[in-house]
């Protein structure tokens, strides 16, 4: 016999699991907003979960009839909360993804960085950071030392 | 490398979420704030539906919020997306029996959604839910005509003054010296259509507030030309 | 007293309404903002003495604690309330093609703050920490250059992953102790969250709310954001939220979490942060990146003072605080017509000759002059750190000074630049008069405090014992028991 | 409001006054005035100097964090405010006159000039009236960077020196500030007395750390190895006054907080034995030795150099190396000529550049190998240098014979012969190298280029006078200056010297000035007698000599003055090898690495990968605890 | 019943992996809006109707119909990502 309660967290823990993998490993954005989804669905349950016990009934009452057991009705509310949060970002973090690539034509983000960096350099006039130039102290110490 | 790395870090996150997952013992700890409020609600709130009870009287605050989020990501996506360009190319209209299938629902969605809400107090749902069924109302004729899009007016319009009316109802309470946010109006007695004071009320500005926001934002997704 | 709540609900229905006042005249809604913000901070001053000996709390819906939300006003959070406010106004976004949505999203920025300031539910925290989020990325992303929107998905993935992690916290604690309340978990938490999961969920919320707080490592959204959003948000990010976000850790550590482990992550993450920051800082080629980076190092300045067990903790990490609240703003108000490369500004001093004299006067109070208030709190921190006997703490202390000893230096490399008599290459263009102006106010404000410092200190003495004191939140609270 | 209060009052006036009056050439004239004004105040105060008062403290005191705050003068306080605001009274006359004419049509400002001096001034006099480690502090920052602020005047390169000095200084400052820090939560308190009485009770390896702390930190600016890179260019990138004033006192402000701290609190009994691992080199012989490196690398250094200025400016680095030996001796003769070393120093450091200043002023260079032959043109300044260089070098009938006499005889009675040895090369690399200076400066053949130049204006003549008649009147009576040195000494709780006005008497050889120097003189009277009466001279042009049968024109250069010393250059030169330098250049390199390292930490490709990191560490090590 | 809960669970689980595997990211948010559902009817096993409502109209209707436009405006509706 198999205790529902452990199912259902290991399925929330699963969930947030499979969506940190989503958001780590993954190089495309949108398969990294995928696991974004993901991590808050699972986040959701585990909330839904905290004091959720076995046999309750929902806190509603219908017609009058008061059950003996309710069910927490806090965490339900925090979640229909946090599922609304979620789908906004979703939808901000979807418009952001599209004018990304209008701009560099790519989602993989290991080129947007690239591109990004390249684009802030070119603002300040500068060469990339990669590039090991010394800065204006170090050039001097050298220049002190050959003197 | 990176990929390798992560995997195993994961495998480190799954063990150590196991370890503490095993020190934990589940349902042990009373919920105070759940049995304080499953005890007190019906004569505190006077919804039937004590989730919604919750939502809009004990935690109302944070549905406030939650809408102000709402709006501050259709605000940002429009920033985001910025102004379409006139001359951008639409997809075609779609087939008569997809616009006449949509000139049929309609009405239906406008109908469910508005049920919905007004019931939240009584039952599940309430005005997430029949935002969302009302925001699709709205767009799937969208879809079927993208030629003729809606006027952004109009919900930015609805938007804010249904999130004003929230506010306002609360502000309004305050006035009286009551605290922000405090239900307005009597209770009546449970489960009746017209009970729990402002609730309804409450839920009405929510729903329509979703609805406009989702609406809104569907379409300045949908409307961003695309690229194939 | 309820009417603090103000705070938070005047600036949104304002922003709701917004768009509709704009349709009527465009005028009335470009100056609509400011106005609030004005009546909010109004009110926000007008309720400081009534907090003097006891803070307050307000039962919104007129429900008792736990079941309704509380917002918990003591000095401390009245005072970021405020400085979310007047901050706002002093950095209004003022430039961008699409001001209505900018200044819409400016104004739920402030009552969103004030809120995250006030709050005293955990749940409620983190709504309003997402609203915060949400609300920045719209605001960074309001340059709409490609760079921006890039660095703006970057940073929003990295914040809600970590928003996620918290609300995983969140939940770790609800499910130990069945309430959000935070007077009634710091009375359960010896019982209930003195463990494993305790610690735990304080990780957790740590790393999550630490996002924004610039907390090393899960700040490398930074330096790319600082560079590419308009500088005056990324004042308002560096100076105003970042200490928002500081502010619940705090709370979290002051009134639920006592575990000794607790503050040592806090302690070790700070150092990190302070290291990587001022070194990267040092190599920085271009003026917002090196001004990022070494807000990276203040912030973790400000962890190592927060991680001080006890009353001086608070106190030595709230004058840093303060301090960098004052002077980031200032800095990059500056950095709007001195962004770019370091190398262009040789002979800055021309054109804006105020701006160089501010800014050599906001780097030798950030590097910790005396007299200026930089010293004193760098000090603070200094004897606080030693006084605690402990490997760890004294490394922090040593940190500190290598890390204001580079500050010096590769802030001074840039303030002499500026007087480089140089004829071949054209100095920056002069600042803003309203950039100028609002900058020399806040130097005013600093030159002043360096003066008003001993009143200062009693006053900051007093918000941060106040805060401090967990039982006197519990009582003020006083949330029901279970019958 | 007590005569302190009135010192720093119209101290900080100056400051205020001269910026007010802005960029004209009253400004030099006005800050002279106001600077006689503040000596005057100053002698008001004599009777510290004097022992007759033991303190004089100020009546404005503050309360911040629960840390008093206040300040007072003593004997030594009072004796370094004098030096202080005599070499400020006579660089400013010095830069009132055609030099500030020719610094402003040069397009410097003079306001930003005087009030740079000004406000150095003023935060020397803030420092040495500190009553506590707190003001101590606080002295020792203002002073930095009003030191900073005049040396950066110099434009391009001299800001590079100077940013070069802020790195040095403020890292300095940092460690004063660390050792503060770590004496307060032993003491419980910022006051010197709490530090005296906790000092018996720290444990050794804590105090090593406080005492190394504060030697580097005040050593930065005393210049003391390996800290001494910055300070030679930077003072010779000063403009020529400032340059006098820094040279003659604004590094001894480190001997000043060094002896409070070390002698006056710690005590050099107790540095004496603070022992390292072996038990015969403490923290004394640590600093002493140090102090002595630092004399014999830097006047070597100073031998080599063919700038005029930095060679004097190396010199100062030296002499600093002397002062802080004769103090870590710690007994009456040897503190006494530490001490009065400081004096002695400041009256002929000052000459010294005021000298070579009016010969830039003159001839428009300070490059030893494109002057000479000057004395004919120059003799008053060729005198006022003479007089320096005797003084420098340390020779009698001059002030520097005294304060190094008394600094060997210590060493002698002492029983220390290898610092003794190691002190007489220096001065004897002292000796090489200010005969170079005047040698190529003054004597040997006049270029033709300078065959127009004239003696330097009144403005400039006048302060260099005053100051050689000083230095040959303080050699003639020592115990003008020995009188305000021992009430230093009680000041600091060393042993008094006991003196005469000619000197220190004693039964095992003692010093008269009076005697020798009249000996002295009475031998010149004589030679100058024979010279005139007895032999014929016949006065020729310097032209009017032949070599190889040849007449010799003014075109030829017949006789050389560049790359002086090569023989010794040969032998000493393999020591030069730059190893500071490249202790400096590592450590930038070092530094710069590291920062690479961190930039590439924030540009990482995947910013939540550390999220997840993060979480998984701190989480483990949680689970783990 | 908790076999019920199991096999839900499962089904999710796998699809949530399915969503990070599957190369077509039509497919992809298929799975995804498998995992929302399967998330909603949990809920109503969890005695939350009304999450389970929100859940299924938002996470499987809502989220589904955004993801939906912007890989159509992506265009990644018909060729294969990455």
């Amino acid at each position: 016999m198999l205790d529902t309660g452990l199912v259902l967290y290991s399925a929330a823990f699963g969930l947030i699991l499979i969506g940190i993998a989503g958001i780590v490993l993954s190089a495309h954005l949108v398969r990294i907003i995928f696991g974004v989804a993901l991590l808050e669905a699972g986040a959701n349950l585990l909330l839904l979960l905290a004091t959720w016990r076995e046999g309750a009934s929902a806190p509603i009452i219908v017609a009058g009839r008061v059950p003996e057991f309710m069910a927490d009705p806090v965490p339900q509310a925090l979640v229909l909360t946090a599922i609304v949060i979620g789908v906004g970002i979703l939808a901000l973090a979807l418009s952001l993804a599209l004018r990304v690539q209008r701009a560099y034509g790519t989602l993989d983000m290991h080129e947007v960085r690239q591109r990004m960096e390249q684009e802030i350099a070119d603002q300040a006039g500068i060469d990339m950071p990669a590039s090991s130039h010394a800065p204006a102290a170090v050039q001097a110490a050298r220049q002190e030392g050959s003197a | 490398m990176r990929r390798l790395s992560s995997a195993l870090f994961l495998l480190g996150l799954g063990l150590l979420i196991a370890a503490i997952f095993k020190g934990m013992e589940f349902g042990t700890v009373a919920p105070i704030a759940g049995q304080l409020i499953n005890s007190a609600a019906a004569e505190q709130v006077g919804a039937a539906n004590f989730v919604t009870s919750v939502v809009l009287g004990y935690r109302g605050f944070d549905t406030l919020l939650e809408l102000t989020i709402l709006f501050t990501a259709a605000t940002a996506g429009g920033l985001v997306l910025g102004k379409r360009a006139p001359n951008a190319k639409r997809d075609p209209d779609a087939g008569f029996i997809l616009q006449a299938g949509a000139d049929l629902l309609f009405p239906l969605l406008v109908v469910v959604g508005v049920y919905i809400i007004l019931h939240g107090h009584l039952t599940p749902g309430g005005g997430f839910q029949g935002g969302v069924i009302l925001a699709s109302a709205f767009f799937i004729p969208m879809l079927a005509r993208p030629g003729t899009p809606m006027s952004h007016t109009a919900v930015s319009t609805i938007e804010g003054l249904a999130g004003a009316c929230f506010i306002f109802i609360g502000l309004l309470a305050m006035f009286d010296g009551e605290a922000f946010l405090t239900p307005l109006m009597d209770k009546g007695e449970l489960g009746a259509l017209l009970s729990a004071g402002s609730l309804p009320l409450l839920y009405l500005a929510v729903g329509l507030k979703v609805g406009s926001e989702l609406a809104g934002l569907l379409a300045h997704l949908s409307e961003s030309e695309a690229v194939d | 007293m309820n009417q603090l709540a103000l705070l938070v609900a005047l600036p949104l229905i304002t922003a709701f309404l917004l768009p509709v006042i704009n349709r009527v005249s465009t005028f009335a809604a470009r100056w609509t903002g400011p106005l609030v913000l004005v009546i909010t901070s109004a009110i926000g001053i007008s309720f400081w003495p009534q907090l003097g000996d006891s803070a307050v709390a307000i039962e919104l819906g007129g429900f008792r604690p736990p079941l309704g939300i509380t917002l918990y006003a003591d000095k401390m959070a009245l005072l970021f309330a405020l400085a979310t406010s007047i901050g706002t106004l002093l950095l209004w976004p003022s430039r961008g093609e699409d001001k209505l949505r900018q200044s819409t999203l400016a104004l739920i920025l402030a009552g969103s703050g004030s809120g995250l300031a006030l709050s005293g539910d955990l749940f409620n925290i983190y709504v309003f920490y997402e609203l915060v989020a949400v609300v920045s990325y719209g605001l960074i992303a309001a340059r709409s250059t490609a760079g921006s929107f890039a660095a703006t998905v970057r940073y929003l993935i990295v914040s809600s992953f970590g928003a996620a992690l918290a609300l995983t916290g969140i939940a770790l604690v609800y499910q130990a102790t069945g309430t959000l309340n935070l007077a009634q978990l710091s009375q359960l938490a010896p019982t209930h969250l003195n463990n494993l999961q305790g610690l735990a969920a304080f990780v957790l919320m740590l790393i999550g709310f630490g996002v924004k707080a610039e907390l090393f490592p899960v700040n490398t959204w930074v330096p790319e954001v600082y560079a590419t959003a308009p500088t005056r948000i990324s004042g308002l990010l560096a100076g105003v939220v970042s200490k928002l976000a500081l502010l619940i850790i705090v709370r979290l550590l002051v009134l639920i979490f006592h575990q000794p482990e607790a503050l040592t992550v806090m302690l070790v993450l700070g150092i990190l942060g302070v290291v990587t920051g001022e070194l990267a800082a040092w190599r920085a080629r271009d003026f917002n990146r090196m001004i990022a980076f070494s807000s990276i190092g203040q912030l973790g300045i400000m962890f190592i003072a927060f991680s001080i067990p006890g009353e001086a903790g608070v106190f030595a990490g709230l004058a840093v605080a303060l301090h960098h609240l004052v002077v980031k703003p200032a800095m990059f108000l500056l950095a709007e017509r001195w962004q770019g490369s370091l190398a262009n500004l040789a002979g800055a001093a021309r054109t804006s000759p105020l701006g160089a004299a501010l800014f050599i006067l906001l780097a030798l109070s950030l590097i910790g002059v005396p007299p200026l208030p930089g010293f004193w709190a760098k000090l603070l921190v200094m004897i606080n750190l030693v006084a605690q006997e402990n490997s760890l703490y004294m490394l922090g202390a040593w940190v500190i000074m290598g890390g204001a000893a580079l500050e010096a230096n590769y802030l001074f490399r840039v303030a002499s630049s500026f007087y480089h008599r140089t004829d071949e290459q054209t100095p920056p263009a002069a600042h803003r008069p309203g950039d100028l102006a609002t900058a020399s106010l806040l130097g005013a404000g600093l030159v002043a405090s360096a003066f008003l410092i001993m009143p200062l200190a009693d006053e900051i003495e007093g918000v941060a014992s106040q805060a401090a004191d967990k039982n006197h939140y519990v009582q003020t609270v006083n949330p029901e028991q279970l019958p | 409001m007590t005569p302190l209060d009135q010192l720093l009052a119209l101290s900080a006036l100056t400051v205020v006054a001269v910026w007010l009056i802005g960029n004209r050439q009253i400004t030099g004239w006005n800050a002279t005035i106001l600077y006689a004004a503040q000596g005057v105040l100053l002698v008001m105060m004599a009777g510290l100097g004097y022992g007759d008062v033991q303190s004089i403290a100020s009546s404005v005191t503050f309360q911040v964090l629960g840390h008093g705050l206040h300040w007072l003068f003593d004997g030594l306080s009072w004796f370094f405010a004098l030096i202080t605001i005599g070499a400020a009274l006579l660089s400013s006359w010095f830069a009132s006159g055609e030099w500030g004419q020719r610094y402003r049509a040069a397009g410097g400002s003079l306001r930003l000039f005087h009030t740079a001096l000004a406000l150095n001034v003023f935060s020397m006099l803030v420092l040495l009236a500190s009553g506590d480690l707190l003001s101590l502090f606080i002295g020792w920052e203002l002073v930095s960077w009003a030191s900073f602020l005049i040396m950066a005047l110099g434009g391009a390169t001299a800001t590079r020196y100077a940013m070069r000095y802020v790195t040095y200084a403020f890292t300095g400052a940092m460690a004063v500030l660390m050792a503060l820090v770590m004496v307060y939560t032993q003491s419980g308190s910022f006051e010197f007395q709490a530090f005296r009485d906790a000092v018996p009770t720290m444990s050794a390896g804590s105090l090593w750390l406080i005492v190394l702390l504060f030697a580097a930190g005040f050593g930065v600016k005393m210049a003391l190895i390996p800290f001494h890179l910055w300070q030679a260019k930077a003072y010779a990138e000063t403009p020529g006054p400032g340059a006098a004033f820094l040279g003659a006192i604004s590094s001894r402000m480190g001997l000043f907080a060094l002896v409070v701290v070390l002698v006056q609190l710690i005590g050099v009994a107790r540095l004496a034995d603070l022992q390292l691992v072996f038990p015969f080199f403490s923290a004394r012989d640590l600093l002493t030795w140090v102090a002595v490196l630092t004399l014999i690398f830097a006047t070597f250094t100073a031998l080599k150099q063919h700038d005029a200025r930095r060679l004097l400016a190396w010199h100062g680095i030296g002499q600093g190396g002397y002062m802080l030996l004769g103090v870590l001796i710690a007994d009456d003769l040897g503190s006494a000529g530490g001490l009065m070393h400081v004096f002695n120093h400041a009256t002929y450091q000052a000459v010294l550049f005021m000298a070579v200043t009016a010969v830039i002023h003159r001839t428009g260079t300070s490059d030893l190998n494109k002057l000479g032959g000057l004395v004919t043109r120059m003799p008053l300044s060729f005198v006022a240098m003479l007089i320096g260089i005797i003084g420098l070098a340390g020779l009698p009938p001059m002030n520097g014979f005294v304060s190094k006499w008394l600094i060997y005889r210590s060493l002698i009675i002492d029983g220390s012969p290898l610092l003794f040895l190691a002190s007489v090369i220096g001065t004897l690399g002292t000796i090489l190298s200010v005969y170079k200076l005047i040698h190529n400066t003054f004597l040997g053949q006049l270029r033709l280029e300078h065959v127009e130049v004239e003696e330097a204006p009144s403005s400039m003549i006048w302060p260099m006078m005053i100051l050689s008649a000083v230095v040959f009147i303080t050699g003639y009576f020592p115990g003008l200056v020995l009188d305000w040195v021992a009430s230093a000494q009680a000041a600091v709780g060393l042993p008094e010297l006991v003196h005469t006005l000619g000197g220190v008497p004693s039964d095992k050889g003692g010093l008269d000035m009076i005697w020798v120097v009249s000996v002295m003189l009475i031998g010149f009277g004589i030679g100058a007698l024979i010279f005139f009466a007895g032999g014929r001279s016949k006065r020729v042009h310097q032209l009017d000599n032949y070599a190889g049968g040849h007449f010799l024109t003014a075109e030829t250069r017949y006789q050389y003055s560049d790359n002086f010393y090569p023989g010794l250059m040969h032998l000493i030169g393999p020591w030069y090898r730059k190893s500071f330098r490249w202790l400096e250049r590592g450590f930038i390199s070092t530094v710069d690495t590291l920062s690479q390292v961190m930039q590439g930490l924030y540009r990482a490709v995947h910013p939540s990968f550390y999220l997840l990191v993060v979480v998984v560490s701190a989480l483990s090590w949680v689970v783990i605890k | 019943m908790e076999w019920l809960v199991l096999v839900i669970v499962v089904v999710m689980l796998s699809s949530a992996v399915a969503v990070l595997l599957l190369k077509d990211f039509l497919a992809a948010l298929a799975a995804f809006s498998v995992v929302s559902l399967g998330l909603s009817v949990l809920f109503v096993i969890l005695r939350a109707p009304d999450v389970a409502m929100t859940e299924a109209a938002i996470g499987a209707g809502l989220s589904s119909l955004l993801f939906a436009l912007a890989l159509r405006r992506l265009g990644l509706w018909r060729n294969r990502g990455q």
